[in-house]
C-alpha cells in the first residue's frame, strides 16, 4: 500500500488533476509535429518546437520554461545560469544562457548571411526598393492590435511576423514582449511554410491578368539597364562591410542582427581564405542553435502561458500581417507601373517578404502558370533579399522605439 | 484616440520611412559599389580567387581522389600532388 | 640566490611536499590512460578522463575542479560561472557550466538516441520485456552499500553502475553525489569497456550449454510471431513521440535524460527532413560534449577526493551491480522459459544491460562458439536498447525519491 | 533494521515495480503503434521518404561525383544534374 | 516634425558628434579587413577582428565591450553572466563568457595540438634547444617597456608578442592586462602573418653567405645521429603525455595552455580510437572559437580604449620583441657553431618562433636562394614546434610572478 | 633604478632560465622516450594502428565508394563490405 502510494506520488497523475490544460497542450504539440512531419512544414524548426512542447507540458518533468519572475531577485537582480540550471534544469538553461540573452537570433543570423546570396539583389538593385513596401503589415498590424488592447510592445512583436523571418520574429519578441515567444514563433514559421498558400491567395486577388504576364526579361530587353557588373565577386565582398556600416549609423538597434548577417555574407563571399569560419557558421553553429533554440522556444509554450485568448489573436493577427505585407509589395508595384514606361511584375512585390528563397520560388511558379516563358526568380530574389534587410530594420526601429 | 494609438501612428510612420530609406540607400549604395569596381577593379577576379588552376580534365579525377582521401582519412589527409606514372 | 627561490616557489615541487597523494593519482592517470589506449576500453571517455586526472592533480595548475563549498555564498546563493571561471580557471568553469549543471549527459543522450535504432526492438517486442529485469543489480547494489555505512543519496549512485550506461550514472550521480562523480563515470565506462568479459563470465556460471544452444530463429519457425510490420518507417516515427508522452506521465524526473533519448531518436527517424539536426546532434554536439565531460569528469578526481575508502568500494560494489543485472536478465529468461512452450536464450536476458551494442555483439558471438548457426544478433539488440530504457527508468526513480 | 534499509527496500521494490511497468508499457505501445500503422498505413514509405528515385545504376556514378564535388568545395557545391555526352 | 525628431533620436548621428574618434576606429577597421582580405595576413582572426573593430564602434548597436567595472558590482562580486547578456548585448555575452575568463585560448590551443606533429621535432630533439633563446625579445621588450612607463603587467603582455603565438600572447594579456587585448591581438597576428618579411629582414642582417649556405643533411652525413626512431607512432603518443606532467610541476602556470595543447596532440596521435574527438577539436570547436574570438577581441576596441599612445607604443613594441626574438635565436646558433665541429644553419635559430610552420616555410625558401639544394624544412620545424613549448612557458612565468 | 626595472631584470632572467630548463627536459624526456621505446616497444606499431589492412590496390576504390557513399548519406552510411560479383 505504502509502495503503491510512493509510486502514485512520483507519477505525473497527481499533478494532471490540477493542470487540465497540460491535454490540451499535448495536443499542440502533436498537431506542430504533424506539420512539422507530414507536411513538411519547416521541420528543422517545427519538430524541436514540437517536442519541446511535449517536453515541457508533461507535469513534473521540470521541462517548461519558468516564468522570468521566478528568477528575478531582489535589488534587481537575477539568478546566475548556475544556480538556473541547478535548479530548474536544462531547459531553463537552454532559456536563459541562449534566448532570453538574445544570443541565438544573431548567431542564427550570422549562418543565413552565409547561406545568402546578394548576387541577384546586385543585378537588379532597382528591384531591391521594392522589400520596403512589403514590410506595411507589420506596422499595419501594430496598430490593429493595440486598438485590441494589446500593450505597444505586445503588438509590435505580433506585427513583427509580417516581416516574415523566424529569427528576426523571435529576437524582437525577447525584446519586447518575451512573455509571447512561444505563440509568435510558431505563427512566424508557420506562415512562412505557408507562402506557397498564402502568396497566391493575395496575388490572385489583387493582381490582373495582363499583370501576371509581364515578362521582366523582355522589359530588360526593350529598356535595358544602364550597367553590368564587371567584378561581382569585388562588389559582393564590399557590399556587406559597407551596408553594415551605413545600416548601423541609421538605425543602430538593428546592428545585433545585421550586423551578424553581414558579418556571415562576408566569411562566405571571401571564399577559401576564411571557408574554415563560414562551414562553421552554416554548419555546426547553425545546426546547434536551431536545436536549442527550437527545444527552448517550444519549452516556453507551457499550458498556463500559451492557453490565452491572447494566443488566438496573435494566430489572427500574424496571418493578417503576412497578408497586408503581401499586398502591400504587389501594390506598390501597381502604383510603381503607374507611372514608369518599364513594367515591374507585381509578383515581385509579393516577394519582398523574407522566407528566402521559398517566396521567389511560389512567385515564379505562379508566373509559370500564366506564360510558361516568364522566368521572374532572379528578379524575384532581389526583393526577396531585400526584404530580410527591410524586416530587420523594421525590428530595429520597433526595438529602438518601444523598448 | 489613445495615446498608445497615437503613439502607433508614429511609429508607423517612422518605421516606414526608414525601412524606405535604408532600402533607397541599399539601392544607392549598391550603385555606387558596382560603379566604383566597374571603374577601378573591373575583371580582376582572378586575383581574389586563388582556386582553379588549368588542366580542367585531370581536376575531375583529382577531385573524385579527393574526395575518397578526404573522407577516409576523416579530413585529414590531402591530396598534395598527382602525377602520372608514365 | 634570490632567482632560485623565485624560480622554486613557482614550481610545483614547494606544494609536492604537503601533498603525497598527488603521485598516487598521476599513477591512476596513467592506468586510465594506459586502459584507455593500449587496451582500448572506451577510448573515448577514458582517454579525455586520464588526462583530466593528470592535469587536475599537478599541484599549481589550477586544474582540479573545487569542491562546491568554494562557491557557495551566503544567503544560499552560488559564485556566478564568470566568477568560477575567473577565479579557478577553465576546468572549473567547464564543470560548474556544463556538468554540475546536469546539461552534458541528456545533450550526449540526445546524441545516443540520433544514434540509436529501435527497429530490432520492434521487431522482436516482447523481448523488450527482459530489459527491466536486468535493472536488479542497481537495487541490490543500493542494499548493499546502504548496508555497508554509504548514505542512500550514496547508494543510488553507486548502484546505478549496474544500469551499464555511462551518461545515466554520471547524471543520476550529479543529482544525488556529486562528490563521487569521479569513481562512479570511471567504474561505469571500465566495466562497459568489460563486458566482453563479465558477460561471459556470468553466463557461463548461470547456463547450461543447453540454453546456449537455444536457436531464436528455429523457434520463431516454430512459434511464429503474430504479425509483420507493415510500415516500419512510420512505427519508428510514432514510436519515440508516444513512448515519450507515456514515460513522462510515470516517471517524470527521467524526462531529461529519455526526452532527449527520444528526440534524438525522432530527428534521426525523419530523415531528411531533419538530417542537418541530427548530424549535428551525433556529431559536433556529441562529441564536444564528450571531450568536455570527460576533461571536466577527470578533473574532479583530486587526490582529496578520490583517495578514500569510498573510492574502493564503488570499484566493487559496481563490479557486484554489474554482474547481479547480467544474472538477473538471465534468470528473468529462464523463469520464463519453464512456462513457455517458445523458449528464449536466456543471453537475450543478458544483454538487458544498456553497452549498446557491445552487450548484443559479445552475446552474439558466445552463442556462436555453442552452435555456429545460432546468430541471436538482432534479437539480443531488442533486449539491449530495452536496456537503455530500463536504466534510465531506474535513474527517474532514484532520483525522485532521493533527491 | 535501519530506518535506511528500510527505505532502500521501498526503493527497491518502488523501483523494479516502475522499470517492469514501463517495459510492459513499451511492449504495449509497441505493439499498439504496429497494430495502428498496419491497419491504416501500411506501405505507404515512399511518401514519407522523398530520397531515392529510379535508375540505380548511374546513382552509382552520381554520387561519387558529388562526393568528390562535395568535398572539394567544401560541401557548398552541389550536383544538380548529370548527363550523358553522346 | 515630431517624427523627423524621432527619426534623428533613433540614428547614430546624434552621439556621433560627442564621438569624433568613431571615425579613426571605422577607419582601422577597414585596414584590418583590407589587410585581412588583400593582403591575406591571417585572414581567419583579421576578418573577424576588423568587423568586430566596425561593429563595436559603430555609435548606438551596443556591440562594443564595455570596461569591466561597469560589471564590477560592490562586495567584490560581479554581475552574472545572464545580466551581461541581457544588458550588454551578445559581444559582451561572448567577451566576458568565452574571453575574460581565459576559457577561448586553452580550447584554440587542444585544437592547435591536434594539428601539431611532433614528429619532426622527435628526429631532431638537439634542435629544439634552440627554441628557447627566440625567447628572448619577450623579457628585452618587458625591460624596455618598463622603462618607457608601462606597468610590469602591461608590459609583460606587450613583451609576449614576441613569442610569436596569437592565442598565448591573448591568454596572457587576459591575465595581464586585458584592456590591452585589443591592439596586442592584432599586433601579435599581423606581425606572424608578417613572418615573410621579418625573417628574411633579420636574417640578412645578422647571418653571412657561408651560413645561409651551411647544410644540415650534409652535417647530418658527416656527423650522424646517435639513433634512430624505432617506433615513432608510440614515442609521438607517450611524448605529449610525459612532457605535459614535467612541464606542468615546473611551470605549473602553463598548464592550462601547455596542458590543453598536449592532450589535443594526444587525441590526434591515438588516431582512430580517438579521431571524433581530434576531429571536433581541430573542426567546429577550433572554428567556432575562432569566430567568437575574433569578433570578441574586435569589439574590445572600442575608440576610448584603442586611441591612446600605448597602442602606438604596442605596434612598435611588439615588432621589436618579433625582431629581438629571431635574432635572439640566430645568435644563439652563431655561438653554438663557434663551439661545435658539426654546424648548424642559423636559420634553424631563427625558427624558434612559434608561427608554425610559416616561420619554417620563409626560412627554407631563404635557404635554397642560397642553395637551391639546402632543404632545411624539416631541421626548422623542430626549432619552429619547440619555440610554441618556449613561448606557453614563457608566458607561465609572466602570469605567475606578475598577476 | 626603479623598483619595477629590478623587477623586471628578475623576471628576464628567471623567465629565460625556465624557458632554456623546460626545453633542455624536452630534449632530455625526447631521447629518454626515444631510447625506451627503442628498447621495449621497437616496430610494433602493427599492434596500435588496427587500420590497414594488406589488398592496397582494392582500397584505392573501396575509398572512392566509401567517399561517395559518406557523403551522400551524410556521413551516417558506412561501407561494410564491397565484393566482386564475377
Ligand atoms: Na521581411
Ligand atoms: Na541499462
Ligand atoms: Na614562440
Amino acid at each position: 500500500m505504502h509502495i503503491l502510494e510512493e509510486l502514485y506520488e512520483m507519477t505525473a497523475f497527481s499533478s494532471l488533476g490540477q493542470q487540465p490544460g497540460v491535454l490540451l497542450m499535448l495536443l499542440v504539440g502533436f498537431v506542430l509535429l504533424y506539420l512539422g512531419i507530414a507536411k513538411k512544414y519547416e521541420p528543422l524548426l517545427l519538430v524541436p518546437i514540437g517536442f519541446g512542447v511535449i517536453l515541457a507540458n508533461l507535469p513534473g518533468g521540470g521541462m517548461g520554461v519558468v516564468s522570468a519572475d521566478l528568477i528575478h531577485l531582489p535589488n534587481d537582480r537575477y539568478m546566475n545560469l548556475f544556480e538556473i540550471g541547478s535548479e530548474y534544469g536544462i531547459m531553463n538553461y537552454l532559456y536563459y544562457a541562449l534566448i532570453k540573452t538574445g544570443f541565438l537570433p544573431p548567431i542564427i543570423f550570422m549562418g543565413v548571411g552565409a547561406l545568402t546570396d546578394f548576387g541577384p539583389m546586385l543585378r537588379n538593385l532597382r528591384l531591391a526598393f521594392f522589400g520596403a513596401a512589403a514590410q506595411i503589415g507589420i506596422f499595419t498590424v501594430l496598430l490593429g492590435a493595440i486598438a485590441m488592447g494589446f500593450t505597444p510592445q505586445e503588438a509590435g512583436s505580433l506585427g513583427i511576423i509580417g516581416g516574415a523571418d523566424g529569427p528576426t520574429a523571435i529576437y524582437t519578441t525577447i525584446m519586447l514582449a518575451p512573455h509571447l515567444l512561444g505563440p509568435i514563433a510558431i505563427a512566424a514559421y508557420s506562415y512562412m511554410a505557408l507562402v506557397p498558400v498564402i502568396i497566391p491567395l493575395v496575388a490572385k486577388a489583387l493582381m490582373t491578368k495582363k499583370e501576371f504576364k509581364i515578362n521582366m526579361k523582355q522589359q530588360d530587353k526593350l529598356y535595358p539597364p544602364k550597367h553590368k557588373i564587371k567584378n561581382l565577386k569585388l562588389a559582393k565582398i564590399l557590399f556587406p562591410i559597407i551596408l553594415g556600416v551605413v545600416v548601423a549609423f541609421f538605425v543602430p538597434s538593428s546592428v545585433p542582427l545585421l550586423g551578424m548577417l553581414l558579418f556571415g555574407n562576408l566569411i562566405k563571399e571571401l571564399g577559401s581564405i576564411t571557408s574554415r569560419l563560414a562551414d562553421a557558421a552554416t554548419g555546426p553553429i547553425m545546426n546547434t542553435a536551431t536545436i536549442f533554440l527550437g527545444l527552448a522556444v517550444g519549452a516556453t509554450m507551457t499550458h498556463d502561458v500559451f492557453l490565452k485568448g491572447q494566443t488566438l489573436g496573435i494566430i489572427v493577427g500574424g496571418f493578417l500581417a503576412f497578408a497586408i505585407s503581401i499586398a502591400g509589395g504587389i501594390l506598390a508595384v501597381k502604383a510603381y507601373n503607374l507611372f514608369s514606361k518599364k513594367k515591374i511584375n507585381p509578383l515581385i512585390g509579393a516577394t519582398g517578404l523574407s522566407a528566402v528563397p521559398m517566396a521567389s520560388r511560389v512567385a515564379n511558379e505562379l508566373a509559370l502558370k500564366y506564360d510558361s516563358s516568364n522566368h521572374v526568380l532572379q528578379y524575384c530574389m532581389a526583393s526577396n533579399i531585400s526584404g530580410v534587410i527591410g524586416s530587420a530594420v523594421a525590428a530595429g526601429v520597433l526595438i529602438s522605439m518601444l523598448q | 484616440m489613445s495615446e498608445n494609438f497615437q503613439e502607433a501612428l508614429t511609429l508607423m510612420a517612422v518605421g516606414m520611412l526608414t525601412v524606405f530609406v535604408i532600402l533607397l540607400l541599399v539601392v544607392v549604395l549598391g550603385n555606387a559599389i558596382i560603379m566604383f569596381v566597374n571603374r577601378f577593379f573591373p575583371e580582376t577576379e582572378s586575383k581574389l580567387s586563388n582556386t582553379s588552376p588549368p588542366g580542367q580534365v585531370d581536376r575531375k579525377h583529382l577531385a573524385v581522389i579527393a574526395a575518397a582521401v578526404s573522407v577516409v582519412t576523416g579530413g585529414r589527409g590531402r591530396v598534395l600532388k598527382v602525377e602520372k606514372e608514365g
